[in-house]
């Protein structure tokens, strides 16, 4: 996204840091409950809670997001992370077993290291952003962020990209598919309406018949 | 604008969220039994038992709030409110009438509505699994598959109406409209409202709260006011629903009167969508698990996509 | 030919005929039913004609009928004769809470004790309250209707058959006495 | 803020002004809506009776005891569905900023074709599936 494109050239600091805006008040707020709500994310050995706990960490980004004008960024996060992503996540603990109550094994024996690669990453990460911007003052003009400009750059600007995406979520679903398809070939295939009419399941009277369908989707619970 | 404008607007937002689907409900009651033969409630509030929902209300309200022994509390406890919130900011940002008749427009307006309904799903899975109960979780799992599942033909088909009026601003959509973009968004129409009608596990898709199956589905272990909020979050849906697809394919305010009646007839447009609603869940009986996921996956997917590329060809079309 | 989606239209056809037409609903305490004849409520008692022969309670299938008597010894209307004993009934109850409404009881009644009575109205909170006793078994008769006229050209009921023929030939012998 | 991306604005009505407006309003409202929550609930405390016995907080099943734990082996298609929706939303939100620009001037026919190139990768994505039966039961 071309969010410092949209907001001009990286003027020196005009403005002080000591005399804060609403929105930037707000912004370091939010900032750090989110830092808050991941941390328990990572600490708490209820594993339902810390995708939960992500939640939060997600929806307090995509306000952070508003409050730069990222808005279609935003609701992007609110639609993709919060509405799909995490819900994939939930979808994985509960179908595996998630109880309630803390899982003993929740805990990993590499969890110094774990913090130590966060911290190194986080350091990292801060350390380029301070001196990449320094002083400078970005403006962020509202809607600079809105769907028509991401739209507007996009199809002038990025279009190559934009198509390499289509290839690789298409190589992603179909890698889903076979993974899926491959446990369920090992199974051996429904067969109620043979066994139980003894007919071929070719039969179509059979086949079709509520009787021949109903084994299957008893099994489903 | 000012603090307080905001303000009463917010409570204005509020008091329809709460009044609306009282409506809806009370009209499905008497829809539904006069369907069905019966007369409904005829008691509560004298004439033709109108408070029969305030007094249902005042029950919910009174009645004990159970936890179950072994269900995460706190968990248990938030779902209603997570899976009933997000309907009260959709209804903000929905337009009634021209000349800014509307809480607060929001500029990406389609997509901000989009996002915010999905985050709905969150509360589901939560109260199904957080309740310890087989089919509670089964049924979590089942509304969650639904709902993904038709959140994707929805978008598409909102996609759609957005693409008709070049922005994504709800106001600016309903601007745009004009007479000939209900034969040329029918598809999509048709789409939005189906797919809107599943996310609510309305019958004839209310397979994730089938009795029969699985009690009922993730609220099975809710009592009392957070039963209530689940029951209100779905007939808050219906006025949601019924009012995205009046303001995106039904031309919102527009209709044979001046423009200062026009929130009256995105008022009975939506109205008569939720009739629409009533009467599909009176008549059709309910969808098998593997019927729906198809339904959604190999008829409104492809229907959506097909009235995208149509809107495409003809917008462009159009502008050259 | 059938279009695609057609019943599903005829589906929703149904359902909103059903909306306009007048409904079914009987709305019970303002209005009362009407009940058909020979409605089972509830078995009413008529204890004069009861004779305590027990086989009402005996033939009930749920053995729901409780009746206790005792005997009482009548004085000789004639000195020679010996003194009569009668069988005085002391309770009567049906439990209702048992009772299937089969209307064996009143079948089987020799003496015609037993009617049934369309009266419906007797809930109660209790279980144990659905015992009911002798006094209100005597009050439901009170509601019982009369018997339904006959249909024409039956029968004439035996009852009567009998009293005709014995006031016939007490006619013929009367008519026939100053012959 | 110059060029295209200024013409883009002006263009779009609804941008501009109001941004932090609108979403100042929203923000109230969730105030609003977390306090009504917050009011029934205690409101909820003070009227409703809290008489608990065992049999009470026990998983409801019908009326029978409850068998095991409160968790159940489910299908994994049910996953897979979500996993697909994961996709297939990835793709259906580039289609928001593609809608607002593609029929303005200066994109037309070009953009459109991108967008079909686009689509129909996802297309058949959806066929792949649909052939291999993940999208049908039995």
């Amino acid at each position: 996204m071309n969010i410092l494109a949209a907001a001009g050239s990286l003027a020196p600091a005009t403005r002080g840091f000591l005399s804060p805006t609403g929105a930037e008040i707000v912004f370091v707020l939010v900032g750090l409950a989110v830092l808050g709500a991941a941390v328990i994310s990572v600490g708490t050995r209820q594993l339902v809670h810390a995708a939960l706990w992500l939640v939060v960490a997600l929806g307090g980004l995509a306000i952070e997001f508003l409050l730069l004008t990222a808005e279609f960024v935003a609701w992007v996060q609110v639609l993709i992370y919060l509405g799909s992503v995490v819900v994939l996540v939930l979808f994985g603990l509960m179908l595996t077993k998630a109880p309630i109550g803390r899982s003993p094994d929740a805990d990993s024996g590499n969890r110094w290291v774990a913090l130590l690669v966060a911290l190194a990453a986080a350091g990292t990460l801060v350390t380029l952003v301070v001196d990449a911007f320094r002083t400078s003052w970005i403006d962020l003009g509202a809607g600079g962020g809105s769907a028509s400009v991401t739209g507007a750059s996009l199809f002038r600007n990025w279009v190559l990209p934009f198509e390499a995406l289509s290839v690789l979520l298409l190589a992603a679903l179909i890698g889903a598919i076979v993974l899926s398809r491959s446990r369920q070939a090992a199974a051996p295939k429904p067969r109620a309406g043979r066994l139980r009419t003894g007919k071929p399941v070719g039969a179509a009277p059979a086949a079709k018949s509520p009787a021949a369908q109903s084994p299957s989707s008893e099994r489903e619970s | 604008m000012n603090l307080l404008d905001t303000l009463l607007r917010c409570v204005a937002a509020l008091v329809v969220f709460l009044t609306f689907p009282l409506i809806i409900g009370q009209t499905e009651h008497k829809v539904m039994a006069h369907m069905q033969g019966r007369l409904g409630p005829m008691y509560a509030g004298g004439f033709h038992g109108w408070a029969q929902l305030v007094a249902d209300g005042v029950k919910f309200a009174q009645k004990e709030d159970i936890v179950p022994a072994g269900a995460d509390r706190r968990i248990f406890q938030l779902a209603p409110a997570v899976s009933l919130l997000p309907y009260l900011f959709v209804l903000l940002v929905v337009p009634v009438g021209p000349h800014g008749f509307v809480g607060q427009a929001v500029d990406a307006g389609i997509f901000f509505v989009l996002a915010v309904m999905g985050v709905g799903v969150i509360g589901k899975l939560m109260a199904g699994w957080a309740s310890a109960n087989k089919f509670s979780l089964l049924g979590g799992l089942r509304t969650a598959a639904q709902l993904m599942s038709y959140e994707l033909p929805m978008v598409l088909a909102a996609a759609s109406a957005a693409m008709a009026a070049g922005t994504l601003s709800l106001t600016g959509i309903v601007e745009a409209f004009h007479w000939w973009w209900l034969p040329w968004q029918a598809i999509g129409a048709f789409v939005f409202f189906t797919a809107g009608l599943a996310e609510l596990q309305r019958p004839p898709f209310d397979m994730p709260v089938a009795d029969s199956e699985i009690i009922f589905g993730a609220y099975t272990e809710y009592t009392g006011l957070r039963f209530a909020f689940f029951l209100l979050s779905e007939y808050a849906g219906i006025l949601v629903v019924c009012a995205l697809t009046t303001v995106l394919f039904l031309g919102g305010w527009h209709g044979p009167l001046p423009d200062s009646l026009g929130w009256l007839w995105t008022i009975l447009k939506t109205f008569a969508l939720a009739f629409v609603v009533i009467w599909l869940r009176v008549t059709y009986p309910r969808l098998r698990e593997d019927q729906l996921m198809r339904f959604a996956w190999t008829v409104l997917v492809p229907l959506a996509l097909v009235q995208l590329a149509l809107t495409g060809i003809i917008k462009v079309a159009i502008s050259q | 030919m059938n279009l695609p989606g057609s019943g599903l239209a005829k589906g929703l056809a149904v359902t909103l005929r059903t909306m306009t037409k007048k409904t079914v609903t009987a709305q019970y305490p303002e209005v009362q039913p009407h009940l058909p004849p020979r409605s089972r409520g509830v078995i009413g008692l008529l204890e004069e004609n009861c004779t305590v022969c027990m086989l009402c309670a005996r033939e009930c299938p749920d053995w729901c009928i409780y009746i206790d008597s005792h005997k009482e010894t009548l004085p000789a209307v004639d000195p020679n004769a010996r003194a009569r004993t009668r069988n005085v009934l002391d309770r009567f109850a049906i439990d209702f809470s048992l009772c299937m409404y089969c209307g064996i009881c009143i079948e089987v009644c020799p003496f015609d004790a037993l009617f049934w009575s369309p009266e419906f109205e007797y809930a109660e909170t209790d279980i144990l309250e659905l015992t009911h006793e002798r006094d209100k078994l005597r009050e439901w008769m009170w509601t019982v209707p009369a018997p339904p006229a006959l249909d024409p050209g039956a029968e004439e009921p035996k009852e009567i058959a009998a009293a005709r023929k014995a006031a016939d030939k007490l006619a013929a012998a009367a008519g026939g006495d100053p012959a | 803020m110059e060029g295209p991306l200024a013409a883009a604005l002006a263009a779009d009505p609804a941008v501009g002004g109001g941004y932090f407006d609108a979403y100042a309003a929203v923000g109230l409202l969730a105030v609003v809506g977390v306090l009504f929550v917050m009011v029934a609930f205690t409101a909820n405390r003070l009227l409703r009776p809290a008489i608990w016995s065992p049999e009470k907080l026990l998983t409801y099943e019908c009326g029978v005891d409850p068998v095991g734990e409160g968790w159940a082996h489910t299908q994994v298609r049910y996953y897979v569905y979500a996993f697909l929706y994961v996709i297939f939303a990835v793709d259906a939100i580039y289609l928001f900023p593609w809608a607002t620009v593609f029929a303005s001037a200066g994109y037309g026919m070009g953009t459109l074709v991108e967008m079909f190139i686009f689509l129909g990768f996802l297309a058949v994505g959806l066929l792949y599936a649909w052939k291999k039966g993940v999208l049908e039961w039995t």
